[in-house]
């Protein structure tokens, strides 16, 4: 009898957890049935998808290349020095994954738009945030920069801090320690973080869609096709970002951090 | 020569200090305390990755308190080695090289390959060169960690805990190994452990951190035979520690307060001490058997009896309590067992008295 | 010189750093300048905000209450258990995170919707999904569920396994070890990761403007304002549900996980 | 008591095993074996959290190999106590009263407040039951994690490096609490360590774990004095271990490649043998002062000193390497310093052979 809920317990479980894959899977595998199904081919074939995504695909790059350069050395600081508000900044960080990104582009808006402080700013040099590429990487730093940092921040932490102390009694400065020692030892979870960050850019709607309609990213041209005409108009550009969306993931998962999220287990 | 002058270092709520403590040039110290003293703190401060809240540090007779790490030229070993995973061992050790002077730095001074060699030689680790770090032992890893600091020319070296990752089986030898190189490069070492046996096994001088205070310095032997204290005595495992006061009349006796007399060697240096006698000191006998001459003889009832290794550890009655340590052998040939009447004997000379605070 | 060197390298972090929490803050800023401005008092006087408000709350509470239903145990299971396939079903759980969401819900709509393998299994019970409040449960428990599941795994990791077996060889069961041992000990965990899904839920846009443009929650009805009336009418919902959001992840972070994201610091 | 035929364990690339011991009620064993060498498999196997790959497992006569862990009444105290952070040491302690039985479950039967006083008593935490285990020292946590386990009226006791994390200081007194606890509630305990003078302290029966197979089993002074092969020897600590060739007259003469002959007290099991002498067996005298009947003598000259606590290794050439373990006090008396020549004596029972294999 007691045999019996051993096996009970685990079988509600495993029970519950092949309802929610299912509910997961079987979106996911429509898509890429959909990829089979000839609308990758029919997306590349339309000149407006191809700009589309070509666009897209750069100005996530251009977000990440800023993130990386001001984001790697502030995760480094976080991971390393104690001070004052640290928390606080730590918080702030992450304040894009929790803002809701339709308020996001509100908010972003309302600073870097023709009447906000930065927008004001920097009008007299002819740069402009509303319809135009600028807009578009502005909306994608911002909500996607957490990922770079937070990833940076937690693989330079889990570099033992005594190997920078060892380097330093070696003669390296705390520059070059962290380039000699430390950087070396955390370059994939901080490639992994960017490209979590352009993976995350590349998909974003809400916050894009309101600082700039127009250019098109794919996110917004999908939304434009399926509210003009329909489902199946819509699903070419959506498949398309889709399955750049999972070679992505799989990369970061399967080759960048191959064993992250493993639960801790066994012992001799 | 390493020198702390009234040091004091932090780290959250926890702090250790002040301590004053001199290495001179060329010695082997040894800082012994319990796990969680602050040991490592010391160490950490003393290279310089690790602020002080007060007090001055030495090294080489330079005050080196405000200098950068990198200026300090101590060189520092830590318990699992801390090899740079994504270096060859070679690359490992030659990555101090450059330093050279100390002023200098960068590439300029490359290393000569005859100096990686001989280095490599020296802590024996030449057939390891290629290695990768994650695939050697224990042993091994501290071998080359010790390279890697030697390689940069240091002028004292700091080695925390170095043994204690290290098999049992290996330890030996690289104890060895560190007591000949730093012999042989003259090198001022402060060693930090909780490990008894390795501090005695290494020590010039050995210094003893209990509750964040240094309570004794001084050659291994002479802190074992004379103690400063009953907190150190305990720590080192002289395990009769028992009040008593000078005879009136006869300075080189004292008496317990359950009625005993013990004759000590040196005069006793105050009316109330603490006599303290280690285990293996104490002799037993067969009721009777003990040597005619014997000054301290004590009738004594088995209490306890514990296996160590190849010793017993016998809990006797006398009727004070009274601990012995005899090997195996001498239990068994003497059949001691609970309950048992023996005869205890302590030489004069192996009666140590502290004066009671 | 060199001890120069080493403020120089810690400046520099310390400036990367503040240009990107000034990044961050300005935008978040003003959404707070907004509420003391009285947008917050003006959005709860306007019926229809008010009703977006209670529709968007409620339908991202049952999403929540599902996925906490069928993911608490699936995390646990996974946090436990070694099987074949269980990195590919961890990685499963997380495809949501990467799934761009426009793409999300055009994936949804191709299963859920009226011609899709689910819509037509269930139509005939009456339940449809698309502009109805099943159709927003659906598309928010989609991206939103690897919140709860990740959230609840690492918890449950964190908790020794130990701990259940000692409690089985006390006599209790696999199921009274998870509740009389461990769930007592990761219910912080576990409530946080509920409270982050839900925070997830009220903000998503993309995949639920594609579902159900109708009943409009509030991400909906901020796009709807600004597409129709521009920024000034869009800012009382903006600001409404950045508060909730904001409120969200205080709790979350200085209640329910007050020391998550810590690097490692010092010894003794 | 407590059963094992050839069980074998794994964890990944890990295994050990087949492995057969045998337990008999009330008796309190040790398996004792370097770290790493799979011991906690073995106690996770028995306590049912963890399946074997081959064997059976036996708890006080029945078959419990396919039994759940709830239903096979054994405790489990594991190295760090793991008291459940969320109950009071109280709640802690009653958590296993509701088994009973081992048939009924829940709270059908709650424990009288006496049971929990008693139990409370037995292993001296009466102060300790409102405090949280946070609170606690690790010595303290010990004393509650077993009151925990023998609530459950366990058959048999599983202890994993029970003493590993305890202060050197307090470990002595848990020891004593152990052995005492355990012998009045007639438990049949199996207790793993990689600590030999734990193992030594505790054991009625000793079992020694060396490479993933059982070496030896004994009572412990049999396993110290007559380890089954070299690496039970080396592993126990006899540190002189040398091959010898049986003399053809006489049974209890061993001759040394160098030459040297020993006198031992048993003939000899085999033409070709490895003898054994432990450190503290060898006997160390001026030149001229071993006592005259002595059946060993011989001739050495000091190669090597190493203080160990209050003793002092000496590694001597006779010219066969022999080491010889002193104390400090003796080593001091007879003026030891590198170089010098000294005399040693064996007693010929303190030599053990082993045949070669």
């Amino acid at each position: 009898m007691r045999g019996r809920r051993l096996s009970l317990f685990w079988a509600a479980c495993a029970v519950a957890g092949a309802l929610l894959v299912a509910f997961v899977v079987l979106p996911a595998a429509s898509m890429i049935a959909g990829a089979g199904a000839g609308f990758l081919g029919e997306a590349l074939r339309q000149g407006d998808i191809r700009r589309s995504l070509w666009l897209t695909v750069s100005a996530a790059l251009i977000a990440t290349a800023i993130a990386f350069v001001v984001g790697v050395p502030l995760a480094y600081l976080l991971a390393r020095r104690d001070f004052v508000g640290k928390r606080a900044i730590e918080g702030i960080i992450d304040l894009p994954i929790v803002f809701p990104h339709t308020a996001a582009g509100i908010a972003l808006l309302m600073v870097w738009g023709r009447d906000g402080i930065m927008g004001r700013l920097l009008a007299p040099f002819g740069i402009s945030f509303t319809e135009t590429v600028a807009g578009i990487v502005l909306a994608m730093l911002f909500v996607s920069l957490p990922f770079l940092v937070d990833t940076s921040r937690e693989t330079f932490a889990l570099v033992d801090e005594r190997y920078e102390h060892v380097a330093r009694t070696l003669g390296s400065s705390p520059g070059g320690a962290f380039l000699r020692v430390t950087f070396p030892q955390a370059w994939r979870g901080v490639l992994a973080g960017a490209v979590l960050m352009w993976g995350r850019g590349i998909s974003e709607f809400g916050a894009v869609v309101i600082l700039a309609y127009n250019p098109k990213v794919i996110s917004v041209l999908t939304f434009e096709l399926f509210e003009g005409f329909g489902l199946r108009a819509a699903q070419p550009p959506a498949v398309l970002i889709v399955i750049v969306a999972f070679v992505v993931f799989l990369v970061v998962r399967t080759v960048l951090l191959p064993r992250r999220g493993r639960s801790r287990k066994g012992s001799a | 020569m390493i020198g702390l002058r009234g040091v004091e270092v932090a780290a959250g709520a926890f702090s250790v200090g002040p301590l004053d403590l001199d290495v001179p040039a060329g010695e082997y110290a040894v800082l012994l305390g319990p796990s969680g003293a602050g040991k490592t703190l010391v160490l950490e401060a003393l290279a310089g990755v690790r602020r002080v809240r007060a007090g001055r540090l030495f090294v080489d007779g330079a005050d080196v308190t405000r200098l950068p790490a990198e200026r300090r030229r101590v060189g520092l070993v830590f318990q699992d080695g801390l090899l740079f995973p994504h270096l060859s061992v070679a690359a490992n050790v030659a990555y101090g090289f450059h330093r050279g002077n100390g002023e200098r730095t960068g590439w300029l001074r490359r290393p000569s390959a005859e100096r990686l060699a001989q280095l490599a030689e020296e802590v024996g680790i030449t057939h390891l060169l290629k290695r990768r770090p994650q695939t050697l032992s224990g042993g091994e890893r501290q071998r080359v960690a010790l390279a890697r600091a030697l390689a940069a020319r240091p002028r004292a070296l700091l080695l925390d805990e170095p043994l204690s990752a290290v098999d049992v089986e290996a330890r030996e030898e690289l104890q060895e190994v560190l007591r000949s190189v730093c012999r042989r490069e003259g090198l001022t070492v402060l060693h930090v452990t909780h490990d008894r046996a390795e501090a005695f096994a290494l020590a010039d001088t050995c210094a003893l951190l209990v509750d964040g205070t240094l309570r004794q310095t001084g050659r291994p032997q002479d802190v074992l035979r004379w103690p400063a204290d009953e907190a150190v005595a305990r720590f080192l495992g002289a395990r009769n520690v028992v009040r008593a006061v000078r005879d009136e009349s006869d300075a080189r006796l004292a008496h317990l307060a359950t009625g005993v007399a013990l004759r000590v060697a040196d005069p006793l240096p105050a009316a109330a001490v603490d006599l303290v006698v280690r285990p293996e000191d104490v002799e037993v006998w067969p009721v009777g058997a003990a040597p005619p001459g014997a000054a301290n003889r004590l009738r004594a009832t088995v209490v306890r009896l514990v296996l160590q290794g190849g010793h017993v550890l016998v809990g006797a009655e006398s009727p004070a309590p009274m601990e012995a340590l005899v090997t195996a052998r001498r239990a068994e040939d003497l059949g001691l067992r609970v309950g048992a009447a023996v005869e205890l004997t302590v030489a004069p000379a192996c009666v140590h008295s502290i004066p009671t605070t």
